[in-house]
């Protein structure tokens, strides 16, 4: 065949030479300019998930109280009551690093949207940071303004902002990861869903006028070193201009004739356009002369491929029609009809009377090409994670408490509270444990006796040292925080952070990651109800440490019935759970020893799971006072931040566990495990919390009592709380 | 008694206020919309948090223009309570309301926490029924809560009994470290010569239930349900 | 949205600069200063910071174009209490 | 509180007036733009918001001063994805 196409065009649009063929044999023809961005947009990993949709089947995604999986824009669960919670994280890595603050601010503005087209009222916002080290100013410029920028969306939006992690490593260099999760209430008979139906319905746009934003941002979002390939316009969110659509769009759902609702995220209208004409088996026609612009002269190929944010696509009855518009102009924002839905099943774009695109929605998506790749390993990891670490030199016990204040200070350990501090959490007044108060955060649901527990988490040096172990500890650990407030974990949706699927390690990881959390979501009950996948996160030839975001939702069923993590003065710590810890992959090996190396720990999920029903159980029958559970820094930063948060001491014996961990003292202290929880307990009930872990066989040790000033050890004397306070309160400072 | 709750496109802490009436007080409440001409049947007024019109040029600034500000203007000059809280509070003072202006907070960011207010007067309907000297915990969440008047003008402000709250410590003691944006004098809350419209950067409308941490807000909204019964005993 | 005016007359821009009073605090200014300083601008004495306004209007002459954004500035576009403005007006070539 | 610096040279003021890029999207410009008209100024066709800074520096000469906020505003005072820049220099009469 005779194609002129040249190279150029192509990587306009990121499309291979393969591809285009491909497309020119579905149409017979050369495709559109137009016809070609749209392909460009539809076929990028970030809308088409050439690389990873194989692989996402192996999420469980069904469950009783799973209403809504994955295909949606957000997932949805049964909470009782006849509400459900709709969820769902989302990456915006690459606009945030080329303009921190906007790129930040503008992947709130677009998780929430997913939330209210789905019908539910947003509740809460989380995030998941990766930054390069602080020391590199370039490092510190980006998390100064992503936090600005989270913050400035979401407080203006006026939703609480409850939890997330913050996490810093130098292999984010140039790369950082912005995942941002929003989590909303419905009624279970009032879900909207994206398929548009019934010919000859209206499709209206509302919402925010169409610039020339972020033009090829799905695309550019799926090629590597954004900051060079980045084109087209940065998009300015406008997070008052939102908060009208939200309240707007509630409102809307509420008219009788409005069959669908999409809102324009990635690749703008052609995505909004394409999914909801394929998801009903429909076709669509617009004129996008009809789209209100914000700028003249704009070609049709701009406005099908703008990226403007805080627009919303309504499928509407003529019938429904005038009250929608009333609803709209109520809050001042205009809303055009800009075509109607077909049958013939084509996505037709027209300009004035001239056709600029006509091609089968099917095209788009169905026929979206899929790449099954081969991952290998790469020598160097499997090296890392072979280390031999029993040669390294124990600690003393006079150099236990050094070590303490250096993991303390460590910026993925110290506290968040300058962070926290920018972000309204108290808004909507649901917050009932809000953030540092304890594991997860605990959000009432008004109306009901019940609260739902929200944390995003991932340790991403273990998925980099062990991808499919490290993938399973990324779910085991959002569980296990959930557990940790007396929640039970209800479902999970994640976002894959990866590098370039394209190398055979790369895919390795992705791979990998996959199948582990697959296997730990499984285990412990917590479908895969949404989700997004980043990859090609690289500068230069540098990888990100593989990502696999999790954002885990729980309910309460009493919120009276509830743990936060510090433990009141008189109580007993017992350790529930795992007593064996190790070094491998641990903060304490990269703070001490410069090491990004060792295996994770060992993670048996039945046995995960056991820890976190007990822990659940003795919240729930009031036997306990505080949870915590041990995560980077191992078992001694996770007391000395029970106490902090207390502001308290303990006396401790730690010679038991000592010798489970072949008498090293590093092991002991700041070694790291899964499947255990520090819990707080009134000394009247410590036999009965012994009891009912020997009864369901798991391993309970009682570790010392609550009260005074200072942390006092068997194995290393004495320290001022007050000190290992200030320490760990001045690690992160953050300033705009 | 009837609280109203003014809300403007961009009024986010609506909610709070509703609720706060309905469930922590357990009051009749009703929302008015910013393009309504009357505020009805209401013997209270509610100016919501949020960020109207984005906080846009000056928070507050393009709000006090909203068809229903006239209607709020009349109410205060006959004397009605209003109550603004953080944006509320800037709409009126970008009103001529309240006196003063309130800018960037001094460390330039967002903070969102919960603080101690003194109470230093009870001259004003929001606190009849509250002691002078009392310490209230609240939360504050605000970009723009810094406080600012002249010299004379702040004198003018003490020497007519007009500032109503003031960030201290638990203890009720003023520090610098205490004042979370840098307002003038540690002024959290002032009010009108007549006393009857009130003004504060802390959310008492988000203090309403222990469980929510904490309760003390409600002194503030049932004080003027006691002194509204006052009122009606003669 | 892109609203074609009605009016007669012809497009002027007004450049409107906003400062805040001299008796006012400028924590950002300071803090602009400060950062420029650790930036070895040693020689810097001070900042203040402003807003700069460009409005785009249709009117019958200069002075009528400067007489509207007066008014402008005293109702809206600035704060009397703590803010002070100069306007600067220029014509537009109408497109 | 104001630093004599120990520069030789005299003191400028430096107006630097910041704009967001044409295509670049002002929310801030739009709603003064809808405000404005709201109280009736029809006539406004287009709002833009941006940045007024004045520093104040001490310098060896106009051109000097020029090229030394140049590079703050590369450096620091803008932010070169986003914004554009002016800078207008005018001599302080010396303390
Ligand atoms: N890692 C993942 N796990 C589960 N579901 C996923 C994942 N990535 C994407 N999905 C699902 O694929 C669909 C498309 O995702 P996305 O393109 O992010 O939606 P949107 O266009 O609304 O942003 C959504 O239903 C999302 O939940
Ligand atoms: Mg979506």
């Amino acid at each position: 065949m005779t194609v002129t196409i040249t190279p150029e065009a192509l990587r306009e649009v990121a499309l291979t030479r393969t591809e285009y063929d491909q497309i020119f044999e579905l149409l017979g023809r050369e495709p559109s300019p137009v016809e070609l961005g749209m392909f460009g947009a539809m076929w990028s990993e970030h809308c088409g998930y050439k690389n990873s949709r194989p692989l996402l089947k192996h999420f469980p995604t069904t469950g009783s109280r799973v209403l809504q999986g994955p295909g949606e824009n957000a997932g949805a669960v049964d909470i009782g009551d006849g509400l459900a919670v709709v969820f769902k994280i989302e990456s915006h890595n690459h606009p945030s690093a080329v303009e921190p603050y906007e790129g930040a601010a503008t992947g709130v503005g677009g998780i929430v949207r997913d939330i209210f087209t789905m019908g539910a009222r947003p509740i809460a916002l989380l995030n998941s940071l990766r930054f390069g080290p602080l020391d590199v100013p370039r490092n510190q410029y980006l998390f100064n303004g992503v936090v600005g920028g989270i913050g400035g969306y979401g407080n203006c939006l006026g939703i609480p902002t409850v939890a997330g992690d913050i996490y810093f490593d130098a292999k984010y260099n140039g790369n950082p990861l912005v995942n941002a999760m929003c989590v909303g209430i419905v009624e279970h008979d009032k879900i909207m869903r994206a398929k548009a139906s019934g010919v000859g319905n209206l499709v209206v746009l509302v919402g925010a006028d169409t610039g020339r934003d972020g033009i090829h941002g799905a695309t550019f979002a799926s090629v590597e070193n954004p900051e060079e390939s980045h084109r087209g316009v940065v998009q300015v969110g406008n997070p008052f201009l939102e908060k009208l659509l939200l309240e707007a769009c509630l409102e809307a759902l509420e008219v009788d004739g409005v069959v669908a609702m999409q809102d324009l995220g990635a690749a703008g209208l052609t995505s909004s356009i394409v999914e909801c004409a394929s998801k009903g088996e429909v076709g669509i026609e617009i004129d996008v002369q009809r789209v209100s612009r914000r700028e003249r002269g704009m070609s049709a190929y701009e406005v099908m491929l703008s990226e403007s944010q805080e627009r919303m696509l309504i499928i509407v009855t003529a019938e429904g029609l005038p009250e929608l518009r009333s609803i709209f102009e109520r809050w001042d924002l205009h809303s055009d009809v800009i075509g109607t839905v077909t049958a013939d099943g084509r996505v037709r774009i027209l300009d004035g009377d001239s056709i600029a695109a006509d091609v089968p929605a099917s095209f788009y998506v169905d026929d979206c090409p899929v790449y099954v790749r081969e991952g290998i390993e790469s020598p160097d990891n499997i090296a890392a994670r072979q280390r031999d670490l029993s040669d390294l030199t124990d600690l003393t016990s006079d150099d236990v408490f050094p070590a303490l204040f250096q993991l303390l200070a460590s910026h993925n350990v110290c506290s968040r509270e300058p962070v926290i501090r920018t972000y309204d959490h108290t808004i909507m007044s649901n917050t009932v444990t809000g953030p540092l108060e304890a594991d997860a955060a605990v959000v009432r649901v008004k109306g009901t006796n019940k609260a739902l527990a929200v944390k995003a988490d991932c340790n991403p040096r273990y998925v980099f040292l062990d991808p499919f172990l490290g993938g399973q500890h990324a779910v085991a650990e959002a569980a296990r925080n959930v557990s940790c407030v007396g929640a039970e974990p209800l479902a999970l949706t994640n976002c894959l952070n990866f590098g370039s699927p394209e190398k055979p390690e790369g895919y390795f990881q992705l791979q990998q990651a996959v199948l582990g959390m697959a296997k730990a979501a499984e285990a412990l009950g917590t479908p895969v109800v949404s989700g997004n996948v980043s990859l090609y996160n690289e500068s230069g030839d540098e990888a990100i440490l593989p990502t696999p975001t999790i954002g885990m939702v729980g309910l309460i069923e009493d919120v009276s019935r509830r743990a936060g993590l510090a433990p009141p003065d008189g109580s007993v710590l017992i350790l529930i759970g795992q007593q064996s810890a190790t070094l491998g992959a641990s903060e304490y090996l990269a703070v001490q020893h410069g090491l990004v190396a060792g295996s994770p720990p060992d993670l048996d999920l039945p046995v995960e799971h056991n820890v976190q029903l007990l822990v659940r159980s003795l919240i729930a029958d009031g036997v306990v006072s505080a949870a915590h559970d041990t995560s980077e820094g191992g078992l001694l930063v996770a007391m000395a931040e029970m106490l902090i948060a207390a502001r308290t001491g303990a006396s401790i014996a730690l010679q038991p566990l000592r010798a489970v961990n072949d008498g090293r003292l590093d092991r002991t202290c700041f070694g790291e495990a899964a499947s255990r929880v520090i819990v707080a307990v009134p000394n009247a009930n410590v036999d009965v919390v012994l009891g009912r872990a020997t009864e369901v066989g798991l391993d309970a040790l009682r570790l010392g009592t609550v009260g005074g000033g200072q942390l006092t050890l068997d194995v290393a004397g004495s320290v001022a709380v007050a000190e290992l306070r200030e320490t760990w309160e001045s690690g992160l400072k953050h300033g705009r | 008694m009837r609280f109203g709750v003014v809300i403007f496109p961009g009024s986010n802490g609506d909610h709070d206020a509703l609720t706060s009436v309905e469930l922590g007080l357990k009051e009749e409440v009703v929302p008015i919309w910013h393009k309504d001409t009357t505020i009805g049947e209401c013997d209270a007024l509610l100016i919501p948090g949020g960020f109207t019109y984005g906080d846009y040029l000056r928070a507050g600034a393009i709000a006090r223009f909203s068809p229903i500000m006239a209607a709020v203007e009349e109410f205060a000059h006959n004397g009605g309570p209003i109550l603004g809280m953080c944006n509320g509070f800037q709409i009126l003072t970008e009103a001529g309301l309240l006196p003063g202006a309130l800018l960037p907070n001094a460390e330039l960011t967002f903070r969102c926490e919960w603080i101690n207010v003194r109470v230093e007067t009870d001259r004003t309907p929001f606190t009849a029924a509250i002691d002078p000297g009392t310490v209230l915990h609240l939360p504050i969440a605000h970009g723009q809560g810094r406080y600012v008047v002249t010299p004379q003008q702040l004198a003018e402000l003490e020497a007519n009994d007009q500032i109503v709250f003031r960030y201290t410590d638990a203890q009720g003691q003023e520090h610098d470290d205490y004042n979370p944006n840098g307002s003038t004098a540690h002024i959290a809350g002032v009010c009108n010569q007549r006393g009857n419209v009130v003004g504060l950067m802390p959310h008492p409308e988000r203090a309403y239930d222990a469980l929510i941490g904490g309760d003390e807000g409600l002194k503030i909204l049932r004080s003027v349900v006691q002194a509204d019964l006052m009122a009606v005993r003669g | 949205m892109i609203e074609e005016s009605t009016a007669t007359g012809r497009s002027y821009l007004a450049e409107v600069f906003v400062s805040l009073k001299a008796a006012v605090n400028d924590p950002q200014g300071l803090a602009i200063r400060d950062g420029l300083r650790s930036l070895g601008y040693a020689d810097v004495e001070a900042v203040r910071a402003g807003k700069y306004l460009r409005v785009t209007l249709r009117a019958a002459s200069s002075d009528d174009a400067h007489a509207q954004v007066t008014r402008m500035c005293d109702q809206l576009l600035t704060n009397p209490v703590i803010e002070t403005y100069q306007i600067s007006i220029t014509v537009l070539a109408d497109h």
